[in-house]
């Protein structure tokens, strides 16, 4: 349990390990893509934790990176190309950053950290958790930047016309992000 | 089987052999590998990074070990201050290794020239920087070897454990000390030591390191240590050392019998966390009311802070 | 006896302090605030009493609820920056906006860097910018100036500014010419004396030249930095007139509309996010002028001097460490 | 973490081939699943704006005409109720946007009148030039209904009848170029479109 | 004209971090000293070149013709992994020296965003070899250039008193957030 | 950390974190796969170091630059030319950018037959730490 | 030569109230006791010669140098030595002080006390130096740098100038200006007797142009002395610093963490070639010297010549007493003194002046953060970063530090004075030199 809960505050990738940045600047102009983004990641985190729990005692040391990165990015080009069947609009709006599932550390890092280290069912709740954790914190941040930019949240008009353009534009991204982060600091420090 | 699936699985096939033939190599050329005891070692340690131990960080310690268990040197001269014992034996475990147990330290302050003890003389106007004002002048009360209280001391702690108490003027250490000694350095004056524990947190000092003769160090202070002796005199353990006006408490001797405590004329020895003892004589009654005071003071601030509220206090802040 | 004080030399204390400074600059504003209040009547009034008033509640509440440090608001800086914040904008905009454009001035913009002294950039232009960019309509809509007793001549409510009008012209392709003669160009003396739209605080350059000359004659700032700006874009401008008079306007249009003399005298200046010496404020000068210029010319903005302090804001320490001042007892290096 | 194999040469090149292997097949099966729905979803979105814009019709004529302005091709879809033309759809773009391309979808009725306008794509700033987009504002309804002869395809600080975006005339002056591309090619053509 | 284009908007109008959201991560993580952002800007520069080219060559020659296009992201990572590994073996085998004072920038590289990003966006703007190379090095100027000046005021910043809660990662995103606004004065210029 | 005093210079181990250190990821991220490296240094100063003693190991920001240079800028820079000329000559674009890569090759090549001289060029230097406790002096 | 000369960076001026100008020296009687600390000099302390119950002249040794730098004490009076033991020094320390209980003023044989003015200078090169050093003199200027180790010139160096510091630029201090006025002839008989020992042909004395009297008075005087000239110069703090004066006067720039006669001068204050002169004319050694006693609600501020171990308050006695509202007691000027505890200590080689300021005026204003301004890059007449090196200090990041040159801090406290913020950043910057001084030691 506590694996999973660990990753959606106190050890949040986002908010407190500070990974994965480019995506959650880059897609949370509204709620709906980081929410979408987020489930993206998730799916490629418990899938690749699962998967690398179950061979990882078949992969010498030497080659075990490299090997990682063949079923992460299996599962992002799968990741990839359902949504482009399936969700095209959003994967639109997403654009480069779902190949960027790839490199983002946090996959790997818990590959590395976790997955390889662990039985498959524990890793593939790390990833849950620690998926579900991004997933939360890039909807929180696009709710913020939908709101004070447009005010809406999920599209839903809260305020009528626009509130402050900026932040959904890129100064606003990285000042509502670094103010989401000194709150949890402070949430977490209490 | 359609084209693409076939040029799919050429294409990566070809890759992930080219691959591992580069990482073949890279494998030869980096031979360096990481000890995995070093994890391990790592994962005990309370990841502080506070350098107590000497080093910059919680992994250069576990490294450290893993690297003098391997040259059969026993982890010696290797102590997780933060950690303590627990620590210590979890990492000698891993390394399998014995470590000696070592009695718990904390940080004293040997000062009682309070606010009221050593009345100040002149007024400081400067930041608040004890090497500075150690470099300027003596001290607000006169002495030249007692507490400044501008805090450098606190401000070096890591830990939260060592506050000013702004009615003394001087600072107090709680019982989230870890023994890392960092306010041990920061003191210009030399004031705070690293003595034992005790058993139940119970200690018994000399609070004061003046070593002027008796007249001029009393004239600063009421509480000074006048180094008239008695101390030393009744002492039946030979705990206790005089030089330069001064006695010394030896604490890896003293016995925790407090006779010494009650022959002090100028009541500089102190003793924390013991029981209030019944009222002296009549004649002693001022003297023994600003003992209590501070005993009580002492009392407050350990109780306030019992084991089991600090273990949360110390959970939630890391 | 008495008790003495002991502290470290020196035991006296220059003149100098920063309430002085502070409100050296506030007093230097005053012909600006005035020309203002004449040519946009109580709207002025009204933007820079809100402007002021949320920039002190701000810096308050923060400095006691959230940092619950020592409150400084009577140090005279969010006075300044609340002034300089106001006349950044147009005279109509909405009280609600200006209220946004403080809090992000004094909260991201200074608080969150640890106040007064601690901020990389200057605040006044970051919500001016934030302001700039978030509202984008009500920021580049101005309102026509109307002089407090002069008869009513026109019925336009809100018109482009000169360098709007420049810009608008250059990019539908007309000439200089033809710009210059559309009736909505203030007219060169107007431009000087302030009778044109634009934000409150830039449309008189006399007035601000005034303010200017008394905070050199104050020792608050040096004039070599606003004279190598504007030197700057007069250089800049003047090259590209002479080259092709057809698209490029003369380089004292450019000198006397929009925000470069307030820009030039009174946010550049800022010291505290302005390098620390005189071959460094020279070259931070000459930066600011380059990128205004460029913005202007070719960029999507009438106006860059905004961004352009902004950019050599962040410059500023790399300036910093680049030009030391001249040490004693060490040749420089040749 | 017992039974780790080996790092060595063998182990490693056996390893990654394998697992390049496995993953090069479950991937080619994917794709080849997913292939169809791509193509799928792309097709839809073209006809899905095609309907937006042009009344009802029962077949539909695909082919690429070249643009009145430059060398690129417009795609005109020419639509047909029960073998009558009700009108054409072209796909028409502009570079002159605030962040570059825009691609539009317009539908002209016979006559020449502008139906509808659907935008396919575009990188103008949300909050600004976005609100072409009939999602984020009704801006675009101006055109309905309109003939380009009588109505001015221009903003109106150009001279024209168009009101502009608020603060966005950037953008607005590239809609009124695509548009002003797809009528003129339309134009142009109006004589082999007949056939 | 079109290379000075691409400069200029890959410096300035769109800068990658600062407009472009990729490789956040270093941004942050190695701009805490002007020397360390200087070493971290070379290796940026030389990798991502080096990738663009090899990434550009396997696309046009290889995926295209068999139209497996689809495995663009896949391959893109190996390739860069494998790259960034090769080049470290070389200098390491070349000079030991030069090795130990450079090598901790380039591991950091691999599971950057911008390197993949880049790769990926030069296919997608059907950029031709010299466009592309341009459009990597111009970029990664960019990205240097960004890097030194956020160096600089983090640098200064170290002196300053900034408020507990803010301080870190929280202050250097609030300001990455108002570069990003002052940037955003180049909006137009190309 | 010291690990080994020689005659006329010491070995210190760097833990190369320089870069990882700061990074909060560190724990999570397998780039930040540290190494030690043992550096030697110029033992030119008398001073007596020992065993266990920490302390800070620099090199002069030129010498980094320069290391830059030489690892990364000229490199760089080659492959660029070589690309460059062969293009504008004409030649297709698969066949420049494969030798641009092989101009690299060249280029470590080079640096293989000098790097003699270039190890001589990096030197480390060593300072040690401040006692906290300065008396008054 | 008239024009007004002045150092290049930097700079304050401060208000000069000059409250004792018009005082001439008077000499003040003999105390009860007398305490005379050790170490008055930069250097080592000497040891002690006597012993407790010992009966002194006047003039008789005390405490002789043993170290290189170090300098002779000798009894300002006869008496007894009460004891040898610790007494309170300026800062509240407790220092070993020789104790003497005065009975009179008997001198030791061989010591001149007519007022007598003797030109002729009979003693070589040598000689002088040695008498020097036997007459314990020790630089007056503040420094307290023993006198005959600045004589002897380094080998393979040469002083081509002897620059005499008459330029008293810190505030209230009139002791060097009435000297002038009163000893001239004297301080420039002791100017050549310098020159010899150094080997120097011309001596420029420096004086600030706020002392019109002295530079008129020493010009006339000058004209009968060989190779001495004045040179005036415009008022501006702190040209007393050697390096700024030796900018000013010869527009020579001492390197940084070199000494002056790198550029071939040699400074010396007033006062030191006044004792020069008692020393090898009269055989008299430094155990006197003049002290300005001021402050703005003193009713008497003067100028006495006392005798080395009379106490503060004394003076202070002797100049009207101690006023009510005085807050802080100074030793020397207000911009470079040090502010003392108490009165009860003694006057000693180095004091120039006691200097008395109101208790309003003694509190400093609370700091503020720095707001960057740069006037106190403007005014450090060093061409240094005073808020940068603070704050380095302050963060104890001295390796930086160091390299932004923190050591070429003379501690004129220009910055401090002129800062608006009212930062201490001279009290940050000497802990920052002290600690890199110790970094830079160890590493020798
Ligand atoms: C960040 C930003 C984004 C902008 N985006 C657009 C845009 O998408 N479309 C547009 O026409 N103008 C955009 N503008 C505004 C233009 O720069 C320009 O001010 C405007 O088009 C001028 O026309 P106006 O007369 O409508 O105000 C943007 C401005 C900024 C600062
Ligand atoms: C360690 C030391 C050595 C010195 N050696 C000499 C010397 O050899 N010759 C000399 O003329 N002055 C020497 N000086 C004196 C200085 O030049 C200077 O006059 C003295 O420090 C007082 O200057 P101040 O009052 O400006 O600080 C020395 C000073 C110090 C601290
Ligand atoms: C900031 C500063 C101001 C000084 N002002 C004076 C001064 O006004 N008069 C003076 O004689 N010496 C002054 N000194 C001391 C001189 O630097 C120098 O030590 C002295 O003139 C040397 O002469 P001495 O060795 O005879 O004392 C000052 C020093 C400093 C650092
Ligand atoms: C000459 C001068 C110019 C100033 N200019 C500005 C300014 O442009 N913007 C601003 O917010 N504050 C300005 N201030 C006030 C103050 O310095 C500013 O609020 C600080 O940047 C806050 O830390 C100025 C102050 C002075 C003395
Ligand atoms: S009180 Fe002193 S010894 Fe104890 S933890 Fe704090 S700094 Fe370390
Ligand atoms: S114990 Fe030492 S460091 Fe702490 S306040 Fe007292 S003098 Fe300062
Ligand atoms: S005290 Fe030092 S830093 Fe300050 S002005 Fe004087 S020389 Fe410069
Ligand atoms: S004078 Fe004071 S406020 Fe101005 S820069 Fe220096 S330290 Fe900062
Ligand atoms: S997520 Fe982009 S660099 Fe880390």
């Amino acid at each position: 349990m506590q694996n999973f809960t660990k990753g959606l505050l106190k050890e949040n990738p986002i908010l407190v390990l500070v990974l994965g940045t480019c995506p959650t600047l880059g897609v949370t102009t509204s709620a709906f893509n980081g929410l979408g983004m987020g489930l993206a990641t998730t799916f490629v985190l418990i899938m690749s934790n699962l998967v690398i729990s179950l061979v990882k005692d078949f992969i010498p040391d030497k080659v075990r990176i490299p090997s990682f990165i063949v079923i992460i990015a299996s599962f992002v080009t799968v990741v990839e190309l359902v949504m482009q069947g399936f969700l095209p609009a959003l994967f639109e709006q997403l654009g480069l950053f779902i190949p960027l599932i790839v490199v983002n550390c946090i996959v790997l890092g818990r590959a590395e950290a976790f997955a390889s280290k662990n039985t498959p069912l524990s890793s593939a709740i790390d990833g849950l958790g620690m998926g579900l954790g991004f997933a939360l914190a890039l909807t929180v941040l696009g709710a913020i930047r939908e709101f004070l930019g447009s005010g809406a949240i999920f599209s839903i008009k809260l305020i009528p016309g626009d509130l402050m353009l900026v932040f959904i534009l890129a100064p606003g991204a990285f000042i509502a992000l670094g103010y989401l982060m000194a709150i949890t600091k402070r949430l977490n420090n209490k | 089987m359609n084209d693409i699936l076939l040029f799919t699985v050429l294409t990566l096939g070809l890759l992930g052999t080219v691959l591992a033939v580069i990482l073949y190599f890279v494998a030869q050329k980096f031979k360096v590998i990481e000890d995995p005891k070093i994890d391990l070692v790592e994962d005990v340690l309370p990841k502080a990074n506070c350098g107590g131990c000497g080093f910059p960080g919680c992994r250069s310690f576990a490294e450290v070990s893993v690297k003098s268990a391997d040259e059969k040197r026993n982890l010696e001269g290797l102590n997780c201050p933060v950690g303590g014992n627990d620590v210590m034996k979890q990492v000698a475990d891993i390394l399998g290794l014995e470590v000696e147990e070592q009695e718990p330290l904390i940080a004293v302050i040997r000062c009682n020239g309070s606010h009221a003890n050593a009345p100040s003389k002149v007024l400081y106007d400067g930041p608040a920087s004890c090497s500075f004002a150690h470099n300027l002048f003596a001290g607000e009360g006169g002495c030249q070897f007692g507490c400044l209280g501008l805090g450098d001391c606190v401000v070096s702690c890591d830990f939260d454990a060592i506050h000013m108490n702004p009615e003394t003027g001087l600072p107090e250490v709680n019982d989230k000390c870890i023994a890392c000694g960092a306010c041990v350095k920061a003191c210009p004056r030399a004031i705070i030591e690293l003595r034992h524990k005790g058993k139940k947190d119970r200690r018994i000092f000399v609070s004061c390191v003046n070593k002027e003769k008796g007249g001029p160090a009393k004239k600063n202070c009421s509480v000074a240590c006048i180094g008239c002796s008695k101390c030393q005199q009744v002492c039946p353990f030979d705990a206790i050392i005089m030089a330069n006006n001064l006695a010394y408490i030896d604490f890896e001797k003293c016995k925790l019998c407090r006779k010494c405590v009650e022959v002090c004329p100028t009541d500089a020895i102190h003793e924390i966390n013991f029981p209030l003892r019944k009222a002296k004589a009549e004649t002693d009654q001022t003297a023994e009311k600003k003992e209590r005071a501070v005993k009580e003071v002492a009392a407050t601030v350990s109780d306030a802070i019992s084991p089991s509220v600090n273990e949360s206090d110390t959970e939630n802040k890391a | 006896m008495s008790i003495f004080t002991v502290s470290g030399s020196p035991h006296v204390h220059g003149e100098e302090n920063v309430k002085k400074i502070m409100y050296t600059v506030v007093f230097a504003m005053v012909p600006a605030m005035l020309v203002s209040i004449y040519f946009f009547g109580i709207d002025a009034v009204r933007v820079l009493l809100i402007s002021v008033i949320s920039s002190l509640f701000f810096e308050w509440v923060i400095q006691k609820y959230l940092l619950k440090g020592p409150v400084t608001i009577n140090d005279g800086s969010a006075i300044v920056a609340g002034i300089l914040l106001g006349f950044n904008v147009p005279a109509n905009i909405p009280a609600w906006m200006i209220i946004m454009g403080s809090l992000v001035m004094i909260g991201v913009a200074k608080m969150s860097f640890g106040g007064l002294g601690n901020n990389p950039f200057n605040p006044a232009l970051v919500g001016r910018v934030f302001m700039l960019i978030s509202f984008p309509v009500q920021m580049t809509s101005w309102p026509v100036a109307k002089p407090l007793f002069a008869p009513q001549l026109t019925d336009a409510i809100t018109g482009p500014t000169a360098l709007g009008l420049l810009k608008e012209g250059v990019d539908a392709g007309k000439t200089i010419e033809q710009i210059v003669s559309d009736p909505q160009m203030p007219q060169y003396l107007d431009r000087l004396l302030g009778n044109m739209s634009g934000s409150l605080g830039e449309i008189s350059a006399v007035a601000l030249l005034l303010g200017g000359i008394f905070m050199v004659y104050r020792k608050v700032i040096d004039w070599q930095l606003p004279v190598s700006i504007i030197l700057t874009v007069f250089a800049v401008a003047g090259i590209f007139h002479l080259i092709d008079p057809q698209h490029y306007i003369e380089p004292s249009f450019h000198i006397f509309s929009g925000g470069l003399m307030l820009g030039a005298i009174f946010m550049a200046t800022d010291m505290v996010t302005s390098p620390m010496n005189m071959r460094g404020k020279i070259v931070y000068g000459i930066g600011v002028g380059l990128l205004t210029i460029i913005i202007r010319l070719w960029g999507a903005y009438p106006e860059g001097i905004s961004f352009a302090i902004l950019i050599m804001n962040a410059f500023t320490p790399l300036i910093n460490n680049a030009f030391k001042p001249k040490r004693f007892g060490i040749a420089l290096k040749k | 973490m017992a039974g780790k194999r080996e790092s060595n040469f063998f182990n490693m090149l056996s390893t990654l081939l394998v697992i390049s292997l496995v993953s090069a097949v479950a991937l080619g099966s994917v794709y080849n699943l997913t292939k169809g729905p791509i193509e799928l979803a792309k097709q839809k979105k073209q006809e899905d704006a095609i309907r937006q814009v042009l009344p009802e019709f029962d077949r539909m004529v695909t082919f690429n005409v070249k643009s009145a302005h430059d060398d690129d091709s417009l795609q005109f879809n020419l639509a047909y109720k029960s073998d009558e033309v009700v009108g054409l759809a072209v796909k028409t773009f502009s570079k002159k946007g605030f962040g570059g391309l825009i691609n539009l979808m317009t539908g002209f009725l016979p006559d020449g009148t502008i139906n509808n306008i659907s935008v396919l794509d575009h990188k103008e700033t949300p909050g600004l030039g976005d609100k072409m987009q009939k999602s984020k504002s009704d801006w675009s309804d101006q055109f309905n209904g309109k003939h380009p002869e009588q109505f001015n395809l221009k903003v109106k600080k150009d001279g024209g009848d168009v009101d502009a975006i608020t603060a966005a005339t950037i953008s607005s002056r590239a809609y009124v170029d695509a548009l002003q591309r797809a009528y003129d090619t339309y134009q142009e053509n109006k004589e082999g479109l007949k056939k | 004209m079109e290379y000075i284009i691409i400069i200029i908007s890959a410096i300035f109008v769109n800068n990658i971090v600062l407009a472009q959201f990729l490789g956040i991560c270093p941004f942050i993580g190695v701009s805490n000293k002007i020397s360390t952002s200087l070493g971290m800007g070379g290796a940026v520069l030389f990798v991502i070149t080096l990738a663009t080219i090899v990434t550009w060559l396997v696309q046009m020659y290889v995926l295209k013709p068999l139209g497996i296009e689809f495995l663009q992201t896949i391959a893109f990572i190996l390739i860069i992994a494998g790259l960034v590994q090769m080049v470290e073996i070389i200098l390491k085998k070349v000079s030991p020296t030069l090795y130990s004072a450079l090598g901790v920038f380039l591991p950091l590289i691999t599971t950057n965003c911008a390197v993949l990003g880049l790769a990926i966006l030069t296919i997608q703007k059907d950029y031709n070899l010299m466009e592309g190379v341009v459009f990597a090095i111009a970029n990664s100027v960019g990205f240097s250039f960004a890097l030194i000046i956020f160096a600089g005021i983090r640098e200064q910043l170290d002196l300053m008193e900034v408020p507990a809660g803010m301080k870190g990662v929280p202050i250097a995103l609030v300001t990455a957030g108002i570069l990003a606004l002052a940037f955003m004065g180049f909006t137009g210029l190309v | 950390m010291v690990v080994k005093v020689l005659e006329n210079s010491i070995e210190v181990m760097i833990l190369s974190q320089s870069a990882c250190a700061s990074c909060h990821a560190k724990g999570a991220c397998t780039a930040a796969d540290m190494e030690e490296k043992i550096v030697s240094i110029d033992k030119s100063q008398p001073h007596s170091y020992q065993v266990g003693n920490q302390v800070t190991v620099f090199m002069q920001q030129k010498m980094g630059t320069l290391a830059v240079l030489f690892g990364y800028i000229f490199p760089f820079v080659f492959m660029l030319i070589t690309l460059i000329v062969l293009l504008a000559n004409g030649f297709s674009e698969g066949v420049a950018g494969l030798s641009s890569l092989a101009g690299l090759l060249f280029y470590y090549v080079v640096l293989f037959l000098f790097r003699a001289k270039i190890s001589n060029k990096f030197v480390f230097a060593i300072k040690d730490e401040l006692p906290h406790d300065l008396s008054l002096e | 030569m008239n024009k007004l000369r002045t150092f290049t960076i930097g700079g304050v001026h401060p208000k000069e109230n000059k409250l004792s100008e018009q005082s001439s020296i008077t000499v003040l009687p003999l105390p009860k006791q007398l305490v005379i600390p050790l170490g008055q000099n930069l250097g080592a302390p000497p040891k002690p010669v006597v012993k407790k119950g010992d009966e002194v002249k006047t003039g008789q040794l005390l405490a002789r140098a043993e170290a290189f730098i170090s300098a002779n004490i000798h009894s300002p009076a006869s008496g007894k030595i009460a004891k040898i033991d610790e007494a309170m020094d300026a800062s509240g320390y407790k220092r070993q002080a020789i104790i003497i209980d005065v009975t009179g003023d008997e001198w030791v044989e061989g010591i001149e006390t007519s007022t007598s003015l003797n030109k002729e200078i009979s003693l070589s090169k040598q000689e002088i130096i040695s008498r020097i050093k036997e007459c314990g003199l020790v630089g007056l200027g503040g420094a307290t740098f023993p006198t005959h180790v600045k004589m002897m010139i380094p080998e393979g160096k040469i002083a081509e100038y002897l620059i005499i510091n008459g330029v008293e630029c810190e505030p209230y201090l009139t002791s060097d200006h009435r000297l002038m006025l009163e000893k001239g002839d004297e301080m420039l008989v002791g100017i050549q007797i310098m020159m010899k020992a150094l080997g120097t042909e011309k001596a420029i004395i420096g004086i600030e142009n706020n002392k019109p009297d002295a530079i008129a008075h020493l010009k006339k005087l000058a004209v009968n002395y060989n190779g001495i000239s004045i040179q005036p110069l415009k008022v501006k703090y702190p040209q007393g610093g050697e390096k700024q004066l030796i900018k000013a006067v010869v527009n020579r720039e001492v390197p940084s963490g070199k000494l002056p006669i790198e550029v071939g001068c040699v400074v010396s204050n007033v006062g030191t070639a006044f004792a020069v002169y008692e020393a090898v004319q009269k055989n008299k050694p430094l155990i006197e010297r003049v002290v300005t006693v001021t402050g703005t609600s003193l009713s008497k501020p003067s100028n006495f010549l006392v005798r080395v171990g009379t106490p503060v308050s004394d003076l202070i006695a002797a100049a009207g007493g101690l006023p009510e509202d005085t807050g802080k007691l100074i030793n020397g000027g207000p911009m470079m003194g040090k502010a003392v505890s108490s009165p009860d200590i003694p006057i000693v080689k180095g004091s120039s002046g006691i200097l008395l300021i109101k208790k309003v005026e003694s509190k400093r204003s609370t700091p503020q953060s720095c707001i960057r301004c740069s006037k106190c890059t403007v005014v450090c007449p060093m061409g240094l970063e005073p808020y940068l090196l603070a704050k380095l200090s302050k963060l104890s990041v001295y390796d930086k530090a160091e390299k932004e040159r923190i050591m070429d801090c003379i501690e004129c406290g220009s910055c401090q004075f002129t800062c608006p913020s009212s930062l201490p950043l001279l009290d940050f910057l000497r802990l920052g030199k002290q600690r890199v001084g110790h970094l830079i030691r160890t590493r020798k």
